[in-house]
C-alpha cells in the first residue's frame, strides 16, 4: 500500500488545479503587461485570479500581492514592517517561539541590523497566551507577527483575538497562513489581520507561487524592484498559470473546507487515538486547537529518521522534526519550545492527512507504526535502558 | 535536503547484521547520547584474541544504524588487532559512501568498537594507552554541518 | 492571420516543456526536502535540472541558485554585492544607462541608502565602451552589472571583454542574461563572469521561474531567508516542475541555438530591410550586434501605442517603448539613452521574433506596419507639421 | 500593465470619426506636444454660432484618438454654446470610461477644443475673458501615474 502523508510538507496538485494550469500553460501564455490580445487575455486571467484570491480572503483585490513562495512573502512583510517600522523609531518585533524558519530567520537577521525581537513563549500545548503578547507589546513595538497554524504540531493559534489586541494597540499585525489557507477559515476584515502569507502548494496548487495580503492604506513598499507588474509593489513576470491554479485550488478548498474539515479530522481522530495506545508516546501539540489535517506524536527511544524511512519502506510518506532530517545538531525548535527534552524531541513523527486520504490508510498506517516503533526500540540502547526502569510494555 | 543514501546503507537500516545484546559480553562500549540524536552500545564476545561474536543496539539515524551493522560485519570474526585499526573511512567506503552530514555516524560507530575494546582490555587488567588517548580525543566528534565555501 | 512577434516580453511553451512540465505536476510531487520516496523522486529531479542548467551555463551545478523570476536574481545579485562590497568600504557601483528596471531600481534604491552609481553611457547604437568602464572603474567599486543583451533593441554587450577588464580590475561582475538565455552562446567561466540572472520565460519556459548564477568562492549571501532550500541560500520550497520544464527548455534552446539563430536573424534581416523602406523610420540599436530575434524601430509623427493596437487589430502581437504603453511620462530609457528626442521615441516598435516564426508571418508583417504606418501618420497633426518642411512621402 | 480600454474606446480608435482637416476653418486648435507623447489640432467650421464641421488631427495613443474621435462626435452640430461647456468628464462617460492613467487625453481633447473655439472668437475680435482663462489653467494638465494609496 502506497500512503502520501505529508500533505504539510507539500500536497499533490488537485484534479481542477492540474486542469486549469495545463490549459493555461498552452492558452495562456501572454504576457499580462503587453498590449495586445495576448497580454490582453493574460492580464483579465491574472485579474480573475485576483478577484477569486481576494473573496476567499475577505480582502479587496487591490490587497493582494502574488509572490513567487510563502517564504518571499513573509521576508516581505518582516522586512518591510521593520523597515517603516523604523523610521518612526519603532524597532521591536514580536513573535512567537514556533515561528517557520521563514520568519525567524528573517526576524534574526533584522536583530543583527539592529532591530530588537522578543520570541512569545507557547507552553506545552503550543498556543501563544494573549497576556503575553499583551504584555510584550511596547511603544515602540513595529510589528507582531504570529504564525495562524504551525507546520509541525498543527496547532492554530488566537489569531482574531490577536488581531484585536494588535488593532486596539495600533500595531501591525502578519500572520503566517501559510498551513492554514485553505484550512481553516480566513476573513481577514473581521480578524483584523493586516498583512497575511500564504502558499499554493500546501492547498493542492502548484509550487512556486504565494502571495501577501496586505491591507490598504498600509503604504506597502517593495521587497523585489523593477518592472511595475503587482501596482508596482513586486515587479517580476507574474506566474500566471500558476497564480491561474492556485486560485481555481483556493476557490475549491474554501468551497469545501467544511466537508473536507469534517473528513480529515475524523481520520486524524482515529490517527491520534489509535498512536496514543503505543507505549511511551505522546501527542505534541493542544489535542483540540489543531489543524484537521496534523498528526504529531512523539515515541521515546528511537530516532525520528529511522522510523520515517522504515515507514517509508513500509510506503507511507511521513515526516518528522528530528535533527537527523535537518543535519543540524538540535531537534526542531518547535518540539523544543513545547518543553520537550532534545532525547524525546528526537522521536518525532508528523503525519498531515488531506481530503485525498481515505480510511484504509489510516487503518493501514495504524497497522505500520507501532510495529516499526516497535522494532526500532528493540535495537535501540535508549529503550535499553528505559526498560531497566519501567517495565517492558513489549514483554509478552 | 533529502540525504542520498546510497543502496548499501539502506540494505543495512532495513536489515541491520548482528543487532542485540550479548548477555555476557567480554567488552561493552556505549557512545553519543541521545541529546544529539545518537547513541551506539557495542557488545564483544572474544576467545583466543578472535571476536567471535559481536552485537550491537542503536539509537539513531538510518546511517547510524547501518554504520553500526555494517562496523560488526567488518569486524566479526578478526582478531582483536584487526578490530583496532578499523577506521570510520573504512566503513564509510563499505557501504559506497555517507552523506556528508552523516559521516559523523561512521566515526561513531569506530568509536563505539574501541570503546568496547577498552572495556574488554580493561577488564582484562591490560592498560591500552594508545587506544585510551584516541578514545579521549576523539570525544569531541564533530556534528557539524557542511558548509560548503 | 495571427502573429505572435512579442518573445522578448514572453514566449510560449516549447512541446518539450509543456510535456516536461505537464509530467512533473502529476508525478513529481514530493517536496524535495523530505526524506520518502516521494521526496527523493523530487530531490533527483531537481538535482537533475540543476546540472542540465549548469552544463549549458559552462559552470558547476553547486553555482546554480533557482529563484522565483528573473528579476528576484537581478535584486538578490546587486543587492548581495552592493552589501558585501560596503562592508569592505566598497560603496560604488557600475551600471549602464539601458539595463532592465529590475537592475535600474535596485540600484536607485541602493543610491538612496548610500551607494554611488555610475551608469555607463552607450551611444547611439546601444552598446557600452569598453574605455568607458575602465575609465569608471575605482578602488572602490564593488558592481559592475552589465546586461548582456538589451530586451527592447537588442543590442549585445562585449560581455567577455567585460568579464576579462573586470577580473583584472579584482571587481565582481554580474550580467543580467534575462534576454541572452537560451538565445546567445553562454559560458560563465570563459566569459569571466561572477554571477549571472536568467529568466525560464524567455526562452519557452514557464513563467515565474530564474536562476542566479554565483562563482565559487564568492560568499554569496540569502536574499529570502528561511528553509534550508538551494544549499541555504534561497529559501522557500521549490517551484520543481516550473525548474524542470525551464532545464528542459534551456537544453533544447542551447542544443538547436546555431540553427535557430540562423533561421531567426534572416527573418529578422528581413523584417529590418523591410521596415526600413518606410520613410522616416529608423533602426534603433546597433544593425550586427543584435539578439538574432529583435527588430527595433521608430517610426516618426506617430505614436507607440496607437501602432500597436492597429497592429493587434491585425492580428500581430508586437510591443513598444513608448510612455503611453507604461503610463508614465517618459518613453523608454532605453530609447532616450541613444540620443533619440522625446517625439520620436514615442513611435518606437519592437518586434521580437523566435524559431516558431515562419517566413509567411515575416511578409505579412511588411503588409501590415507600413500600412498602419501610413494611417496613423495621415491624422497626426504632427507628421502634418513635418510634410510642411518636407516632401510628403505618400504623396501620389 | 494592459489597458482597460472599453469597447466605445477601441470603436473610435479603430474607426474615428471626423479625421482631417478643414482648409478654410473658423477656429483651429492645437495642444498637448510631442515630448509628452500626445498632440491634438482641432478644426471648426461655424455658422450661425451652430458647429457645422469639425474634425482633428492626433498623435496620440488609442484613447487621445477616441477622445478626439468622441469630442468631435459630441460637439458636431451643437452651439458654440454647447461646445463651451463639454467637460472631460462627459467625453469619458461616453466612451465608456477610460484607465485613470488615461484622463488626461479625455482633459486633451476638451481643451483641444476649447483652444479652437478661442481661436475661433479671437478671429471674430470677441474676447471671452472666461475661455481663455480656463486655458491658461489647464495648461499644466496632469500625466500623473495612478498612486494607489
Ligand atoms: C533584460 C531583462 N532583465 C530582467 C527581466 C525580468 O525578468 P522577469 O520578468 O522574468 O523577472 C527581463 C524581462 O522582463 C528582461 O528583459
Ligand atoms: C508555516 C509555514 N510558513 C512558511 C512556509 C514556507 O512556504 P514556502 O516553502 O512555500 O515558501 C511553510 C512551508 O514550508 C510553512 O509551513
Amino acid at each position: 500500500m502506497f500512503v502520501y502523508a505529508d500533505n504539510a510538507a507539500t500536497t499533490a496538485l488537485s484534479p481542477t488545479a492540474l486542469r486549469t494550469m495545463t490549459a493555461a500553460l498552452q492558452d495562456v501564455y501572454g504576457n499580462p503587461s503587453s498590449l495586445h490580445r495576448m497580454g490582453r487575455v493574460a492580464a483579465a486571467a491574472l485579474k480573475g485570479a485576483r478577484e477569486t484570491m481576494a473573496k476567499y480572503l475577505g480582502a479587496k483585490p487591490e490587497e493582494i500581492y502574488f509572490t513567487g513562495c510563502g517564504t518571499e512573502a513573509d521576508n516581505w512583510a518582516l522586512r518591510f514592517a521593520a523597515y517603516a517600522g523604523a523610521k518612526e523609531g519603532k524597532k521591536h518585533l514580536i513573535s512567537s517561539a514556533i515561528e517557520h524558519h521563514a520568519v525567524l530567520h528573517t526576524l534574526a537577521a533584522l536583530e543583527k541590523e539592529g532591530f530588537e525581537v522578543t520570541l512569545l513563549p507557547v507552553y506545552e500545548n503550543g498556543i501563544v497566551h494573549l497576556e503575553d503578547l499583551e504584555a510584550a507589546i511596547r511603544p515602540d513595538t513595529a510589528l507582531v507577527s504570529i504564525m495562524y497554524a504551525n507546520n509541525e504540531i498543527g496547532t492554530i493559534q488566537p489569531v482574531a483575538e490577536i488581531g484585536k489586541l494588535c488593532r486596539e494597540k495600533g500595531v501591525l499585525f502578519h500572520t503566517d497562513a501559510v498551513q492554514a489557507a485553505g484550512h481553516l477559515p480566513i476573513d481577514v476584515a473581521a480578524q483584523n489581520i493586516d498583512m497575511l502569507s500564504l502558499s499554493g502548494h500546501k492547498f493542492h496548487a502548484p509550487k512556486g507561487v504565494g502571495l501577501l495580503y496586505c491591507r490598504k492604506g498600509i503604504r506597502l513598499r517593495p521587497f523585489i524592484e523593477g518592472g511595475a507588474q503587482e501596482r508596482g509593489k513586486r515587479a517580476g513576470t507574474e506566474a500566471l498559470p500558476s497564480i491561474m491554479a492556485m486560485a481555481a485550488a483556493f476557490a475549491e478548498s474554501c468551497e469545501n473546507m467544511k466537508a473536507n474539515a469534517e473528513h480529515v479530522s475524523r481520520l486524524r481522530d482515529k490517527l491520534i487515538e489509535g498512536l496514543e495506545k503505543i507505549p511511551f508516546s505522546r501527542l505534541t501539540g493542544d489535542r483540540e486547537k489543531r489543524l484537521p489535517g496534523i498528526v504529531s506524536f512523539c515515541f521515546e527511544g528511537i530516532e525520528g529518521e529511522s522510523l520515517l524511512l522504515r515507514l517509508d519502506m513500509a510506503g507511507i510518506c511521513a515526516s518528522s522534526g528530528s535533527a537527523c532530517t535537518s543535519g543540524s545538531l538540535d531537534p526542531s525548535h518547535v518540539l523544543l519550545a513545547l518543553g520537550l527534552p532534545h532525547e524525546i524531541a528526537h522521536g518525532s513523527l508528523r503525519l498531515s492527512l488531506c481530503e485525498y486520504n481515505t480510511e484504509e490508510e489510516v487503518d493501514y498506517i495504524l497497522e505500520q507504526v507501532p510495529q516499526v516503533v516497535r522494532t526500532l526500540r528493540e535495537m535501540s540502547p535508549v529503550w535499553g535502558h528505559m526498560m531497566e526502569k519501567y517495565p517492558n510494555p513489549y514483554a509478552d | 535536503m533529502a540525504m542520498d543514501y546510497s543502496e548499501k546503507v539502506m540494505e543495512h537500516f532495513a536489515h541491520p547484521h548482528n543487532v542485540g545484546v550479548i548477555e555476557d559480553a567480554d567488552g561493552v562500549g556505549e557512545v553519543g547520547n541521545a541529546k544529539c540524536g545518537d547513541i551506539m552500545k557495542m557488545y564483544l564476545k572474544i576467545r583466543d584474541g578472535i571476536i567471535e561474536d559481536v552485537k550491537f543496539q542503536t539509537f539513531g539515524c538510518a546511517s547510524a544504524i547501518a554504520t553500526s551493522s555494517m562496523a560488526t560485519d567488518l569486524i566479526m570474526g578478526k582478531p582483536v588487532e584487526d578490530a583496532l585499526k578499523l577506521t570510520n573511512q573504512a566503513v564509510v567506503e563499505a557501504l559506497d559512501g555517507l552523506p556528508a552530514v552523516k559521516v559523523h555516524c561512521s566515526v561513531l560507530a569506530e568509536q563505539a568498537i574501541k570503546a568496547a575494546l577498552a572495556d574488554y582490555y580493561k577488564r582484562q587488567g591490560i592498560e591500552n594507552e594508545e587506544l585510551n588517548a584516541r578514545l579521549a580525543c576523539d570525544a569531541e566528534h564533530d556534528h557539524g554541518v557542511e558548509d560548503e565555501d
